[in-house]
């Protein structure tokens, strides 16, 4: 990597160094805008006892779903993780624990850890089983939860264009984690749908700056619909 | 009669002001765009990162990148916009949305609602919900008046796993429009031809009932 | 006002409801940026007992610095006021209150106040003068100060372009503190160069939200330089 | 001789690494884009909200929305990215940027540094100092070694109010290189044809001397 360049061969390339016990961090919302082939690879590594936050578990076969099948996730950080039989399976035998968070936590929490943050409060979860064993205090006479950041060893993302400085743009709902996951990772890998020369995107429009970005793949992408709703034309 | 889910919806709709920035949440909340009452505009706010939801996209149009916060198909209003979301929870948990409308499972005396979870059964997540409910003023909640088996879902205190507490000021049932207020329901509307008698039985927290109850008309 | 048209014809429309004592968030980084308009009507409307929440105060003459002529300010949150002789005169005649605040808190602080967040843990200003009075807490064996949020009773921004909505975007380094300050007023007053038809702006590129905005003017502005620095062509 | 501006600047700027995103504070710092090694790349962060801060624009290319933290007109270079102020101090707060040259009234043998304020003269403001200094691990302090009254501005023990605490690692004078560790000043590098016995002589706070301290090479 000479200067700014961004960019790596391969997804071997982009996710040496994962190891065993790692915390990623995971872009994505259901299965839009997911990291497509970094899953693919931590699944073909064979990765294991991976704690990994990420709004959602993808499905059974698809998205962070795959990762159930080998048994390789100890943990996961979610709002949601209703859409996934294996998922389910695994909890209920215990071989996998489900820290639930509000999903506005789970955004603020990986924005907080990129940001130099370790703890905010809201009013998120006050009196609900979330608020267990966690501090909370009052502000202008209501009461707040405590939230401490996450950072993860990792961070992976899905982005639309990027130069190869990392400079990058998302593509409609498909941005939702994934800029807050981006800052969050002690080696951020951005996967994108294409590559672009430095100075292509307009300086004010880029929505993840290259600072945040580690490795820069350009992907291929399935991007799977989850729930298909049409009307007539 | 008991209202319908689509009456349960147009019955919401008429809470909507011109101008309203509001959060749908998923089933009978979702519907509520249906009746949108003529010459008033409101914008949709998605959780997932989305102000400004439009109708289902035909097939031609549909677009993977491009979902709402119950993961279907969408497309957006003229003058929409998408975001982050963090910046899509910064709305929500800054007071910026002004109208909440979400299902529960069951909802108190004291505003407490319980909406995401059922002990014993798959732990399926509070998604954005209790960040909903905790960040705006202005939440209504639609669900039956009773279960299946006749079991009040207005408690005096819920017995499921809070999404929230004292946050919920109003409710519309199959059955009734109640406020919730000084530790009550009170009763200000009722289906048509469902009688007070009945809302009262199938109120297990408690109730006020004023003289005069008028009654839904659609 | 129907539906969503945010637009006023004036600046007398768009300050309606600005008293004596009331806390206005300001946008805007030294002179760039700054909501002119708006600050010319406060000055002409004599409102009294400021206090503004900005970054700088303006010169002497120019910005924020004019409103100091009046005494129309009674305490400034900034981080850097260093620019404006009225202001030192009346700091140390005691006219004058300041709380000084590091940049990036302010920011944050800003942001906070606009996203229900009443309180976050920085390392910045820990052990210094900043820290007076606050409390101090340890996250992972380091020392954090708690920094409490900011709202305004008006927040007065200024963005580049927007739909009459209130959907902005901003222009190069004019943006700095303007979307922070836009989402923390409980009324916000937003000046732009140019008002366009909702659907004329990529809603992906979009940077304050119209849901921020309660009143946009479309106005003149003189964009004063404070440091002319060139080379030679 | 003791350094000038520019040779400070000039040395300051082999701490450099290809790929190194910095941000530079007004003064001195600022001399360090003029030195990067050729076939080097550094990108320069603002912290008003600039990634790929360029040259100074001609009076054709002149835009007042366009600078930097100085607030001095600038350009972007190929690649840059511009941002919100939060964003600029996420990415300073957060860490993610690799060094910061700043410069200081004092520094002291525990790495705290006065930078912002003196007492009785007029207080300007931290503007990003002690966001800068909180959120950097790699950050050079660039100053002269004693005051004009032969004072010297490395001490035991800051005596002005702090910009941050136990942050600083490196300082450059015009004298000397020196690394703060273990509550003391370590002398690696001196001027050219400045004496150990000067640096010792202008040095308050505690310095280590090793047997052999090279001189810098220009």
């Amino acid at each position: 990597m000479a200067g700014f360049d961004k960019v790596v061969a391969s997804y071997d390339d982009a996710l040496k160094g994962l190891e065993d016990g790692m915390t990623i961090i995971a872009g994505g919302f259901g299965l839009c805008g997911i990291p497509e082939g970094s899953i693919a690879q931590i699944k073909k590594m064979g990765t294991k006892d991976l704690t990994i936050v990420s709004n959602n578990c993808g499905v059974d076969g698809f998205g962070l779903g795959i990762l159930l099948e080998d048994r390789q996730v100890k943990k996961m950080i979610s709002s949601y993780v209703g859409e996934n039989a294996l998922f389910e399976q695994q909890l209920l035998a215990g071989e996998l624990e489900v820290e639930l968070t509000p999903q506005g936590t789970l955004a603020e929490k990986m924005r907080a850890g990129g940001a130099g943050i370790p703890a905010f409060f809201t009013a998120t979860g006050v009196g609900t089983p979330v608020a267990e064993g966690k501090e909370t205090r009052e502000f202008n006479g209501r009461e707040y939860l405590m939230e401490e950041s996450i950072t993860g060893d990792f961070a992976i993302v899905k982005a639309w264009k990027a130069d190869r400085y990392g400079n990058a743009i998302y593509r409609h709902t498909a941005m939702n984690f994934n800029p807050m996951a981006a800052t969050a990772g002690k080696i951020t890998i951005m996967e994108v749908e294409e590559i672009v020369e430095p100075g292509e995107l307009n300086p004010s429009e880029i929505q993840t700056q290259g600072i945040y970005v580690d490795r820069l793949i350009q992907g291929t992408f399935e991007k799977r619909i989850e729930k298909r709703t049409t009307r007539e034309a | 009669m008991s209202l319908s889910r689509d009456q349960i919806a147009q019955r919401v709709a008429r809470e909507l002001e011109d101008g309203y920035y509001v959060n749908l949440g998923i089933g009978i909340p979702t519907l509520v765009a249906n009746y949108v009452p003529d010459g008033m505009e409101v914008m949709l706010q998605s959780e997932n990162g989305l102000l400004g939801m439009g109708q289902f996209p035909t097939e031609a149009e549909i677009d993977a990148d491009m979902i709402n916060a119950g993961k279907q198909t969408v497309t957006t209003v003229t003058g929409a916009s998408i975001f982050s979301s963090a910046e899509s929870f910064a709305m929500i948990r800054g007071g910026h949305v002004d109208l909440t409308v979400l299902g529960a499972f069951e909802v108190d005396q004291n505003g407490n609602i319980a909406s995401y979870m059922i002990p014993g059964k798959l732990i399926k997540g509070m998604g954005g919900a209790m960040d909903l409910v905790a960040g705006a003023d202005n939440i209504i909640v639609t669900m039956t008046h009773a279960s299946k088996h006749g079991e009040s879902k207005l408690l005096e205190k819920c017995t499921l796993p809070l999404t929230g507490v004292s946050c919920i000021k109003k409710v519309i049932t199959d059955l009734a429009l109640l406020e919730i207020k000084d530790g009550a329901f009170h009763l200000l509307e009722r289906a048509p031809g469902i009688s007070v008698e009945e809302i009262v039985e199938k109120t297990a927290g408690k109730l006020v009932v004023p003289d005069n109850v008028p009654e839904m008309a659609f």
